[in-house]
């Protein structure tokens, strides 16, 4: 399907911001003390993230996983609270209580992130309960990684909305690994989406780093939830180009494996795809970089700048 | 008055907390459809009452159940979930504590979950361990969840109103014993508040802390002891988390003794929790050891005479009671 | 395959006597106080555990679940210790620990029942993986319901197993039920054989009321997990002709479908197959019935004589 | 003697099984490759040394990984599987509560199930309350399972070769933050007995009973009040099921003050057993109220100073001790 110049300018200027964020983090993990906790990035996949979060209306709910701040710029969250958040400073979206692996933006619709792996699936099958209960025009997109899919978390959310038609898409993010596991070393099977035959649930494999398709996929997905026709499981195939965390040296990655990648970035693909048709100059492109450098410069700094929480404030926030 | 037993009383207050708030729904295994045909099971007839809108049979799945009320409720529904025994709580284990109780938190106080988490416990009915093993210590050592535990039909139903009202996670744990223990039931709409324990018999002499079906136990031992001269007080606490530190403290200072009686086995059971709290603010007025009546550290046997002898009985209660009597 | 007379002996002998006990033991559970707890039976259904017991050898390994009886029986338990279980006296099987529910017989190598519903696939895993790792020629078997492929357990332990290759038969009865519910109203899938494509395994759908069917889909996938090649998922259909368990009045199952079933009830198939075939005769069957009812009163007999355990029993066993 | 970290103690022991007995086999989650390639981890270098088949990658599949040690400990291997972090306990919660721990009572005592699941457990790590949450009051709870938490590496070793030596299923907790405290680790083959609690440090004016991490701030909080004149005693459970009480009731009969200090949150918290077993049977030798220093009521924050909040410190733990000091 035809996807308009606006929403491509909108899945460029996503994928670039996350990935400056992504990259000044990279940077700052390398200041011991920085940053607190595991920093866990999308280098490589933003398109995913990106993709799939221009296909959705604001009203949508995303629910995502360790993997998130992609996921969580693209949804439209705020770079200096994302920020503050992973520096654990009393602004985060989430006052330092979860840092970089949890957080949590209701705000935008993106309520619930959960760093267990696979913890996100059921209770993106419970969020489009309510969302089909209360005949609401909206859906949820549950986004989660290929390692997350062998979780018994997984079978049983997806037996569910099958059953119950929910308006929910199924986002596997294929990134070839599960921390240092290879994706054909924790699972004999050819492909995630196979398995949605299992719950009578359409299933595709689908280029993850190709923003285009990432977003024709998941608005047919999201049209199909809809009007009613449940739940899809789309599996994006990518590949994580740094360690499952900033603190993995990547010592099981082949070089040339994420050079090959590095190759296929979705970054370029788009954006020469965009000055191909017209649609964006390498004048503008030069200064939506600058504008987004500025703006993960500026998110550092309000950070940097925050307080932390005092001590005791550990102990608010346990019940409403 | 009407006389019930506590699935009954169970069934109205969500009957009446479905009709007023259309947020309510609930959902679970057989919750609709059962194998149970009886009124005295606590979901009979919402299905047809209901309908299949928001009473939701739902697979065997039991993280998908806890992982359904999570999502929902964050959305401001209030979902009422059923997992059908207590021990099939550790396969909804993860949602409910990692997710329910935490997700709040994390979210620096933005969201709130606001479900109710039903479980049927007890042993009884020779069912064996994997379908009779109370674990409510667990969930009580779960921070972001609230634990309640009735010992009566009337309770029941105040306290579940109550609990589909309250904006935290609420584990809800009903003895299979109490469907068919008949007691009064009122009809009018109380709300029992969480967190506040119920001075079941006054006493001086000795206080016995026990919820669930264990306060009837309690009670017979009370009587058994009174005939022996000793007054004994019992305190049901009916909440477990938040604790009633306070009913208890005033009823320890008074008597000066202490048993706890629970169903769950010994070692790491709540009787510890009550036990920490009183010897850390009333260790002044303790006149006499402390004494808990459990079940043994065993699974919980099949057999009947084996899985009497896992249950404790006024006797062995009024035998702990008699000990403690003679001391301080 | 050709099934040789001896084995179709063994499995009509192993569907009476399993048919025989159930109704020995519905008659028992209207006695008021009788045999405690939940007694559970396999009536019509005996065609799948008869069958694929006669497929194994004495060292293969089965795991079962709630519905054990006819598994028991079929892989060679003790009528006598078995009712005595079930009675919950202290010759049982267990001591009377177990009771009708948990029966574990090591000594016939099924040395765990759980009833937990999908408890025993992870269980059954582990045991082929010892079978594997010793190099052993034996297989595992486990036994589960439609519905317990509903449960994370299910999808975890396919998963892992086919990734490993181990030696286990994956028997999933499909009586229709889990519970009250109808398959159909627990998954939109058309049946649960379709999900092992997911997990890169042969899934097949056989007929569970043809002993003949049962016995050569389990020899088969017996024959390729002794090769190596790994795993095999086999939904038999079939038919609970009772409730759940003895106490649920089946007032949800359509009687003419009971009926329906009753028709196909899976002993006279065989044992009409066998005389047409010439190997059995109508004299010869009566004589098998009247041993199987004598050795079910015997049975019977010897538990209601047994002992239960002393109180004080309960406390040993926990530790080794 | 070298200097180790319990990280490698912990290899050392896994080695020295693995050599010894065929039957031990390791399997979870990065056990062979994994993302940190450090000699401090536990499972490093044991792929390299005794190949793909004895050291097992599983996928992401927590039950499985418990699943897995049941059914072939069922068959006599011994298997030692991790669960990477406590948290991640209640997804394998089913296997190992409902199963490992009970199948062998459920036989009647034909079965054994001699498996060991090491947890990574402790806070410190800005990693939140996914990952940290000290969880071993729910494993103390459930009858059949045997929970060791050693405090250093030595210990770690001994106790981890028992345990892989013992019948049952034994859950064995590491906190991260001794994998970078180094301390001395004998080269020989001891075997540290499970159920044995060891004193660490003599004294006799008050007992503080701890384990695992907490013992080395008990140890601070000892040296702290020293300074003031109070001599601390302090034991270290190491095994929390089967629960040394005779080291405990002995050492609160010698001081006559008791507090308890661990880690995990306060309500339901394993000081509660301490409390109750010490108030049952040496009510009388006690002079002073009982103190808990425990971490707070709260899931884990991320942020560093809410975490060193949340965890008990030597600071914390003498205040305790002085509030009770002044006592009896
Ligand atoms: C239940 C659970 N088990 C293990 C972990 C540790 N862990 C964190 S991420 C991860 C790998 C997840 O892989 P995948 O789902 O493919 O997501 P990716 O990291 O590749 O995005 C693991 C094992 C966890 N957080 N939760
Ligand atoms: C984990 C768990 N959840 C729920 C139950 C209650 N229960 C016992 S049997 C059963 C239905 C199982 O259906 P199926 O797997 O199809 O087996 P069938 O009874 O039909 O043989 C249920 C829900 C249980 N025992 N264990
Ligand atoms: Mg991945
Ligand atoms: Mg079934």
């Amino acid at each position: 399907m035809e996807i308009s110049g606006e929403k491509k300018m909108e899945m460029l200027r996503s994928m670039i911001l996350s990935r400056r964020f992504s990259e000044k983090l990279t940077e700052l993990c390398k200041i011991e003390g920085k940053i607190p906790g595991m920093v866990i990035l999308s280098t490589g996949q933003e398109a995913v993230g990106s993709g799939v979060c221009a296909a959705l209306a604001p009203r949508d709910v995303i629910i995502t996983n360790h993997r998130s701040h992609n996921h969580l710029l693209a949804k439209g969250a705020d770079p200096n609270l994302l920020m503050a958040e992973i520096y654990c400073k009393k602004t985060g979206y989430n006052k330092g209580k979860s840092g970089t692996l949890h957080i949590a933006v209701p705000e935008i619709n993106a309520p619930c992130t959960t760093t267990v792996v696979g913890g996100g699936i059921p209770i993106a099958v419970g969020r489009a309960f309510a969302q089909q209960y209360r005949g609401e025009d909206a859906v949820t997109v549950c986004f989660f990684g290929d390692g997350a899919a062998d979780e018994g978390s997984f079978h049983e959310s997806l037996n569910l909305a099958a059953l119950w038609q929910l308006p929910v898409v199924f986002v596997c993010e294929n990134n070839v690994y599960a921390g240092a596991q290879r994706f054909e070393e924790h699972t004999r099977s050819k492909s995630i989406a196979d398995r949605g035959a299992g719950y009578g649930m359409p299933g595709f494999v689908v280029d993850g780093n190709n923003a285009a398709s990432v977003f024709n996929a998941a608005r047919e997905a999201r049209q199909l939830a809809l009007s009613g026709g449940g739940p899809t499981l789309i599996e994006y195939r990518t590949y994580r180009c740094r360690g499952h965390g900033e603190q993995d040296p990547q010592h099981y990655q082949p070089k040339d494996e994420i050079a090959a990648w590095m190759e296929k970035c979705p970054i370029p693909r788009l954006s020469g795809d965009m000055i191909a048709e017209g649609i964006l100059t390498q004048d503008q492109l030069g200064r939506l970089e600058d504008e987004i450098r500025d703006s993960v410069e500026a998110a550092v700094g309000f950070a940097e700048s925050s307080p932390y929480p005092e001590p005791e404030d550990a102990l608010e926030d346990v019940f409403a | 008055m009407q006389e019930a037993g506590m699935g009954q009383a169970v069934n109205e207050a969500l009957r009446e907390e479905m009709t007023r708030d259309p947020n309510v729904f609930i959902a679970g295994e057989g919750v609709g459809v059962s194998i149970h045909d009886s009124p005295l099971m606590p979901t009979h007839g919402l299905l047809e009452e209901f309908g299949e809108k928001r009473v939701r049979d739902t697979p065997v799945s039991e993280a998908a159940i806890a992982g359904l009320a999570v999502g929902a409720s964050e959305a401001g529904m209030r979902p009422v979930v059923e997992i059908m025994f207590n021990p099939f709580f550790t396969l909804a284990s993860d949602m409910i504590v990692n997710h329910a109780a935490k997700l709040r938190y994390l979210s620096g106080g933005k969201s709130a979950f606001p479900l109710v988490v039903r479980m049927k416990s007890g042993s009884g009915f020779g069912a064996g361990c994997q379908h009779s093993h109370n674990l409510e210590a667990w969930v009580c050592h779960s921070p972001g969840l609230k634990v309640v535990m009735p010992s009566t039909p009337a309770e029941a139903k105040g306290l579940l109103r109550s609990a589909i009202r309250d904006d935290n996670p609420v584990i809800f744990i009903e003895d299979m014993n109490l469907y068919f223990a008949f007691m009064p039931v009122p009809e009018d709409d109380t709300l029992i508040p969480i967190g506040k324990a119920d001075v079941k018999r006054e006493g001086k002499d000795v206080t016995v802390v026990a919820w669930s079906r264990m306060v009837h136990t309690a009670l017979a031992a009370a009587e058994q002891m009174a005939g022996e001269g000793a007054d004994v007080e019992v305190v049901d606490l009916r909440t477990l988390v938040p604790l009633d530190e306070e009913a208890i403290l005033t009823s320890v200072k008074k008597t000066g003794r202490l048993v706890v009686c629970h169903e769950a086995t010994r070692t790491g059971g709540f009787a510890g929790e009550i036990s920490a709290v009183v010897m850390e603010k009333a260790f002044s007025s303790l006149k006499a050891p402390f004494r808990r009546v459990t079940g043994p550290d065993i699974p919980v046997p099949a057999s009947p005479p084996l899985e009497a002898f896992y249950l404790p009985s006024p006797e062995k209660l009024a035998g702990a009671i008699r000990e403690i009597m003679n001391q301080g």
